[in-house]
C-alpha cells in the first residue's frame, strides 16, 4: 500500500468525503491559508474552493453554536481549532447543546452531524495552554463522539467515519503524530468509531493506549520484545464509545495492564480504562494496574522540565519492567529524537 | 410587501389574544404541582411573538430562549405538544426529555428553545449561514431576553451576521429584568442596545414591543430586507414580564419587592391584547360577538389540549437511552 | 451541638470568613437578591452591605476573569453560579488562567485566591443543562481545588477552608442537601482541604462517595445493617486533592469497592477512585469493583426517566448485595421521599 | 497633567528605540532555535507600548496578549528576565515555566501576559476593581490586538467595566491582521472599534499608534481621565506589524503572500522609531552623539542580558512540581 504522513492522510479523509458529500464545509480561525493548518485543509480550498473551506474570526463559542446550526438544517459543518485548548470557549456550545440535541428534544428536533477537529500541541514550548488534551472532559458527558486517531491510516478512516455520523464529533488530532508516515488505503474506507485496534499482538502485558501514546507504546514494546517480555499495545481509538470488549479481551488474555494517554490522569481517559478492568477483568488482572500520565502539574515550558513532564518510551518500558517484576533494564536510549523545528 | 390590512389585523389579535388565555390558563394549571419543570411564563410579552411570526415565510426558522411558550406557539407548534411536554408525557413535543424551556416543533419551523443565555443566537446564525451557502431565501429569527446582551457569545454572533450578510432577524425582548435584577446593573447608563448593533453595522431599530402591529410591522420591514439580502437586523422590542420570572404568581403575591406594584400597573395599563382589542374595535374590524367566538375557540382548544396531554402516557423508563447515539 | 441546615452553614462559613477578611467580597447573578441564593448570602449581604456583596450581569467568563483580576491584587472574591452548568462559559478563564496561574508565571505573578461556588441542580425536571455535575472535569486539570461538601458542617468549614486557601477554589455545592440539617459548630473551624471523612464506620465493604451521594449511600448503610451487613461510608469531601490515603485503608479493611457520585462514571470521579483502588489496593480487593452513577445519557424531564437515570438508596443497597454474593432483599421502601416543590 | 516636554520626548524616544533594537536582536538570537519557546514580536508596533506605558505612574497596573515583549519591556520588566525566560532558565522572569507569551514583572507593574485571546483583558478589568474597592488611584491597562474584539469575553468586560466606571485602559493594537487574516474577514465593512466601545458607553479614540508622541499624548489625558473617576477608555491605536505572525522573519523571506511587500515598505516607511528620531533631531531635542551614546547603551544592555540568559541555569526537573499547591 502507498505510504501518506498523518497529516496527508487527514486531507485525503476529508476531500474525498467531500467529494461525496456536498452538505460538507470546513471553517475556523486559519482554515483557507495556504499552509492549511499543517497541510490538513489546504487541498480542500484547492478542490472546493472558498465556498467550501473559509476562515472565521476568533469567536470559538459562537462558531461552534454556528456550525450546530448549519448542522441542523443540513449541513456538516467541520470546525477546527489550530489548539484544542481554545475549545474551552466553545464547552457550552458543545457540551450543553450539541452533545445533547438529540436526546434533549426527544429525537423531534433532528441530529447535529457537526465535526470538531482539534489539534493537541506537545513540547517545544508550546507551555500550559496550548498542550493541554481534552478527551476526558469531552467524553464524561454522553451526546459527543470523541475520536484520537493514532495513525495515518485512521486519520483518514476516522475522519471518513465522523463525516457519516450524525451524531457531533470531535476528533483529537495530536500535533507530534501529523509527520508520521504508514501505509493508508486509497478508496474511503472509514474507521469504524467505536472499534480498537490491535496495534501489536503480545502475552505478557496489555498496554492500552491512545493516540500519540500509542507511538510510543509500540516503541517501548519493540525494544521490550528485545529484552523477551512480549506486549501487547491496544490502541483505542475511539475514546467515546469506547471499545470495552477489545480492552478487556486482551486484558484477560495477559493478565496485565498498564494504561497511557496524552493527558492527565486523574478523571482522565487513563482512570476509566483502568476502572473497567477492575470492574470487568478483575478475576483475570495478576497484579495492580498502573496509569502512565503527563505529570501532575501543568506543562511547563523550559526543556527539562518538558522531558520530565511527558511520559516517553523509556518511561513505558521501565514501567512495564516493574510491573512483572524485572530488574532495570537500561532503556534509556530508545526514546525518538524531538526533531521539531519551531516557532511550531 | 403586505400591508397592515385588516385581516393581518384580525389575525394578529388573535393570535396575542390566543397565547394570553393559554399562558394564563398553563401558569394556573402550574400551580397544582404537577408540572414538574420550571417554567418561565410569557404573559405580558406576547405582541413580539406574534407580530414577528405572523411577519414570517413557511420556510424561516425560528428558535428561542428560556422564556419560549410564546415563539413556539405563535410560530404554529400545537398547543398539545407544549402541554404534554409541561406534564412530561410522552406526546410532550420533547417526548418528555426537554421541559418546558427545551421545545422543538421543527415542522412548524420553530427548531428549538434552549435554557442557556445566548447558546441559540449563534445558533440562528448557523441557519441562516445553511440558507446562504443552499440558495435558499430563508430567514432565521432568534429571540431572546436583553440579559443575552450581556454575554459575550451575543457579539461573537452579532459580528459573524453582520461580516456575512446573514439572513438573521435578531429579537431582542427587552422586559427590564433579568430575573430580579434592573437594567441599571447589567448596563450603562444611556445605553441603547440598537447603537450595540449597529456599531456592528447591523441594522437596529428599537419598537414597542407591546404593540402587536407596530412589531409586526418593523418585522415585515426587517424580513423583507433580510429576505432580500440586506443583511442581518435586530429589533429590540421593549415590553414587560407580568408575572414572577420563573412559575404562576405574580411577584406581588410572592412577596418580592424588586420592582413596585405601581410599575406593574403601569405596564398593565399598556397590555398589548386589550391595546390590540381596543383597536379593533375602535376600527370596526371586529364585533364583539366575533371577540366572543373567537374566545370561547381559544377555551375550547385549551381544554382539549390539556385534557389530551394529562391523558398522555408517561414516557417508558426502559426508553431511558432512546436517541442517545 | 446547635443543628444548622446545610444552607445556613454555607452561609455562617461565608459571614465568619467575611469578619475576619475584609478582602472578600461575593458576587455573582442575584446573590444580593432577598432569596439569597437560596439563603446563602443574604445575611453576608445584611451584614456586610453592597460593597461587599453585590449583583453581576450575565457574563460567566468575563466575570472569572475579573475575579482572577481582583484575587491578584490581594482580593478574595468569590463567584456563585446559581447552577453549575453555567461555568463551562467561565472554563478558559477557570482552567486555563486561574488554575495554572501560579504554577505558569513560575510562582513570580502571585497566587489567585479565589472561591467559585456553584450549584448542582437535581431532579424537579431541571433537565439536561441544569443539573449536571462537574467535578470531574474541573479536577482532571491540575490547578484548582474542588470541593463538594455533603453535609451542614463541612458545607461551613469547607467554605472557611476555601477561604483561607490561596489556590482557586471550586465549592460545587447540592442543591438537594440546602434543606439537610446536621451538627456544625459555631466556631470557625475549617475542615482541611485533602482530608476525607468516615462518615459512618463498617467492615464488610467500603463506599466511596461524595455530595448528595454521601446521604444515599448513608441511608443504604442504615438499611443493610438491618440486613446484617456492615459497610462504610467514606466522604471524600476533598476531589482534588483527593484523600487517597484514607480511601485505600478503608478498602484494605474491607475488602470490597463500590464508589458513587453526582455525575458519569466515563471519565468520573468514580472511575478515578476505581483506578486508585485498582493500581494500590489490589492485593486487598475480594472482588471487582462497582461504580454507580447517573445513567449515561443527559438528564431527562420526565419523572419516571428521572427516577430511572438517578441512582439512589435502593440502588446502593441493592449493588451492595449483588457483590456479596447476596440472594436480593427488598429495598423499594427506603429511598426518601422527594417533596421539592417547584418552580425551583 | 504632563506636557509634551523635550525631557518626555527624549524619554518617549528612548523607549522606542530600545524595545526596536531588544526584539531585533532577539529575533536574530530566535533563528539559531535555542530559544524553545512561539515568540511574538513585536517590531513595528513600539509606540503603542511605549506611549502608553510612559503615561502610567508606580501603582498601575500592566496586562498583555501574546505579543507583549514589548509591553513587559516599556513597563520595566528586566530584559535579563525576558531572554533567560526565552531560553527557558531559571532566571527568565517565569523561571522557565511561562515562555515568551507567559510574561509577569510584578514588581514594575507588568502583572501578566497571557496566550489566550481576551483572556487579560477581563483580568485587567478585575484589578481595577480591585483598586476602586480599595480607594487606590490605580489604572489598569490591558493591550491586546484587534483579534480579541472577535472574541466575546472582550464585550463582556467593556459592559462590565463601563456599568462600574472602573479606572482600566484598553488599548487595542489594530496591526491589520490576526495571524494572515485581515480585517475584511473579522470586521463588518465600515467597522470602527471606536464606534462599538462608544456603544458601549465607553469613551473611545482612535490614534495613530506609530505616533509615540501621539499615542502619549492620549494615554496620558486617558490615565489623567480615569484616574479622577471619569471611566474606562478606550484606544485604538492604528499599527503594523513587520515580521511574520509567530517567528523572527519577514513575511516574504518566509514566502508568505498574504500581505504584499508594498504594504510592508509603506509601514516600514511610517516606522515609529525613525518618525521619532527624525521629529527629536527636527526640533533639536537630541544630538548625533548623544544618539550614539544611547544606542551603545542598548547594545551594551543586549549583549549583556542574553550572556546573562545563556549562562543561567537550567531549572531542575527535580522542581517539576514547583508552585503547584
Ligand atoms: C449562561 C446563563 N447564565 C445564567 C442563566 C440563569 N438565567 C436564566 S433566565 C435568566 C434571566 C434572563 O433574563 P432575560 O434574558 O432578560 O430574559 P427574561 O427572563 O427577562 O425573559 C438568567 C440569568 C442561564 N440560564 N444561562
Ligand atoms: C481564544 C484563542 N483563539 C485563537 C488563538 C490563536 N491565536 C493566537 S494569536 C492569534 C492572532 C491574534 O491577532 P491579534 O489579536 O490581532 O494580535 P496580533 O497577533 O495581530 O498582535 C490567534 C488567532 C488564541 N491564542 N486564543
Ligand atoms: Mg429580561
Ligand atoms: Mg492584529
Amino acid at each position: 500500500m502507498r505510504e501518506l504522513t498523518y497529516a496527508a492522510a487527514l486531507s485525503e479523509g476529508c476531500v474525498q468525503a467531500m467529494e461525496r458529500d456536498p452538505a460538507i464545509f470546513v471553517t475556523g480561525i486559519a482554515v483557507d491559508y495556504p499552509s492549511g493548518i499543517f497541510g490538513t485543509t489546504d487541498e480542500a480550498l484547492k478542490r472546493f474552493g472558498p465556498s467550501r473551506v473559509f476562515d472565521a474570526p476568533a469567536m470559538e463559542n459562537a462558531l461552534t453554536g454556528i456550525a450546530i446550526g448549519a448542522a441542523v438544517m443540513g449541513k456538516r459543518p467541520v470546525i477546527v481549532h489550530p489548539r484544542n485548548d481554545f475549545m474551552f470557549l466553545a464547552f457550552d456550545q458543545l457540551i450543553n447543546l450539541a452533545a445533547k440535541w438529540r436526546y434533549m428534544y426527544g429525537g423531534r428536533a433532528g441530529t447535529v452531524p457537526m465535526v470538531v477537529r482539534a489539534v493537541i500541541g506537545k513540547g517545544w514550548g508550546q507551555g500550559a495552554t496550548h498542550s493541554q488534551s481534552l478527551q476526558a472532559p469531552l467524553a464524561h458527558f454522553p451526546g459527543l463522539k470523541v475520536l484520537m486517531p493514532a495513525c495515518p491510516q485512521d486519520a483518514k478512516g476516522l475522519t471518513l467515519a465522523a463525516l457519516q455520523d450524525d451524531s457531533p464529533v470531535v476528533i483529537l488530532e495530536h500535533r507530534s503524530l501529523y509527520g508520521l508516515t504508514g501505509p493508508v488505503d486509497e478508496a474511503p474506507l472509514p474507521t469504524p468509531i467505536g472499534k480498537a485496534r490491535i496495534a501489536r499482538e503480545g502475552r505478557d502485558l496489555t498496554i492500552v493506549a491512545a493516540s500519540a501514546m500509542v507511538v510510543e507504546a509500540l516503541r517501548a514494546a519493540e525494544e521490550l520484545a528485545r529484552e523477551g517480555v512480549s506486549v501487547e499495545v491496544v490502541d483505542v481509538r475511539t475514546i467515546r464509545p469506547l471499545d470495552t470488549d477489545t480492552i478487556l479481551t486482551s486484558i484477560r488474555k495477559t493478565g496485565r495492564l498498564l494504561v497511557t494517554d496524552t493527558s492527565w490522569a486523574f478523571c482522565g481517559l487513563s482512570a476509566e480504562v483502568a476502572a473497567v478492568a477492575s470492574e470487568k477483568a478483575f478475576d483475570a488482572l495478576k497484579g495492580p494496574v498502573r496509569r502512565l500520565a503527563v505529570a501532575d502539574c501543568p506543562a511547563p515550558v523550559s526543556e527539562p522540565l518538558e522531558a520530565a513532564f511527558y511520559p516517553r518510551a523509556s518511561t513505558i518500558a521501565r514501567a512495564v519492567f516493574a510491573m512483572l517484576g524485572k530488574t532495570s533494564a537500561a532503556f534509556d536510549g530508545i526514546d525518538a529524537e524531538d526533531n521539531f523545528k519551531g516557532p511550531y | 410587501m403586505d400591508a397592515l390590512t385588516p385581516d393581518v389585523k384580525r389575525r394578529l389579535y388573535r393570535s396575542v389574544f390566543r397565547l394570553r388565555r393559554i399562558e394564563e390558563r398553563l401558569a394556573d394549571l402550574y400551580r397544582e404541582q404537577t408540572m414538574r419543570t420550571p417554567a418561565h411564563f410569557g404573559v405580558g410579552q406576547e405582541a413580539v411573538a406574534s407580530g414577528v411570526c405572523e411577519a414570517l415565510g413557511a420556510r424561516d426558522v425560528v428558535y428561542s430562549h428560556h422564556r419560549c411558550h410564546n415563539h413556539y406557539l405563535a410560530r404554529g407548534g400545537k398547543l398539545a405538544g407544549l402541554a404534554a411536554e409541561l406534564y412530561g408525557r410522552i406526546d410532550g413535543c420533547a417526548r418528555g426529555r426537554g421541559g418546558s424551556v427545551h421545545l422543538t416543533a421543527r415542522d412548524q419551523g420553530f427548531i428549538v428553545s434552549s435554557a442557556i443565555l445566548g447558546q441559540t443566537v449563534a445558533v440562528a446564525c448557523g441557519s441562516a449561514l445553511a440558507f446562504r451557502m443552499d440558495g435558499v431565501p430563508g430567514v432565521a429569527v432568534s429571540f431572546f431576553g436583553e440579559a443575552t446582551c450581556e454575554e459575550g457569545v451575543f457579539y461573537e454572533s452579532l459580528n459573524y451576521a453582520a461580516i456575512n450578510r446573514l439572513p438573521v432577524l435578531f429579537v431582542c425582548e427587552n422586559n427590564l429584568y433579568s430575573t430580579e435584577s434592573p437594567l441599571s446593573v447589567r448596563q450603562p447608563a444611556g445605553t441603547a442596545l440598537t447603537d450595540r448593533a449597529a456599531a456592528f453595522k447591523v441594522e437596529a431599530h428599537q419598537v414597542d414591543g407591546n404593540d402587536v402591529f407596530e412589531v409586526w410591522n418593523a418585522a415585515r420591514h426587517a424580513v423583507d430586507s433580510i429576505r432580500s439580502g440586506g443583511g442581518p437586523v435586530f429589533l429590540e422590542c421593549m415590553t414587560y414580564r407580568w408575572l414572577e420570572h420563573v412559575g404562576p404568581k405574580f411577584d406581588h403575591e410572592a412577596g418580592r419587592s424588586y420592582r413596585s406594584r405601581e410599575e406593574l400597573d403601569h405596564w398593565i395599563a399598556r397590555c398589548p391584547v386589550r391595546h390590540a382589542r381596543e383597536r379593533l374595535l375602535a376600527e370596526g374590524l371586529v364585533s364583539k360577538a366575533e371577540l366572543d367566538a373567537w374566545s370561547d375557540a381559544v377555551e375550547q382548544e385549551i381544554d382539549d389540549a390539556v385534557a389530551t396531554a394529562r391523558d398522555s402516557a408517561w414516557p417508558d423508563a426502559a426508553d431511558l437511552f432512546e436517541n442517545v447515539h
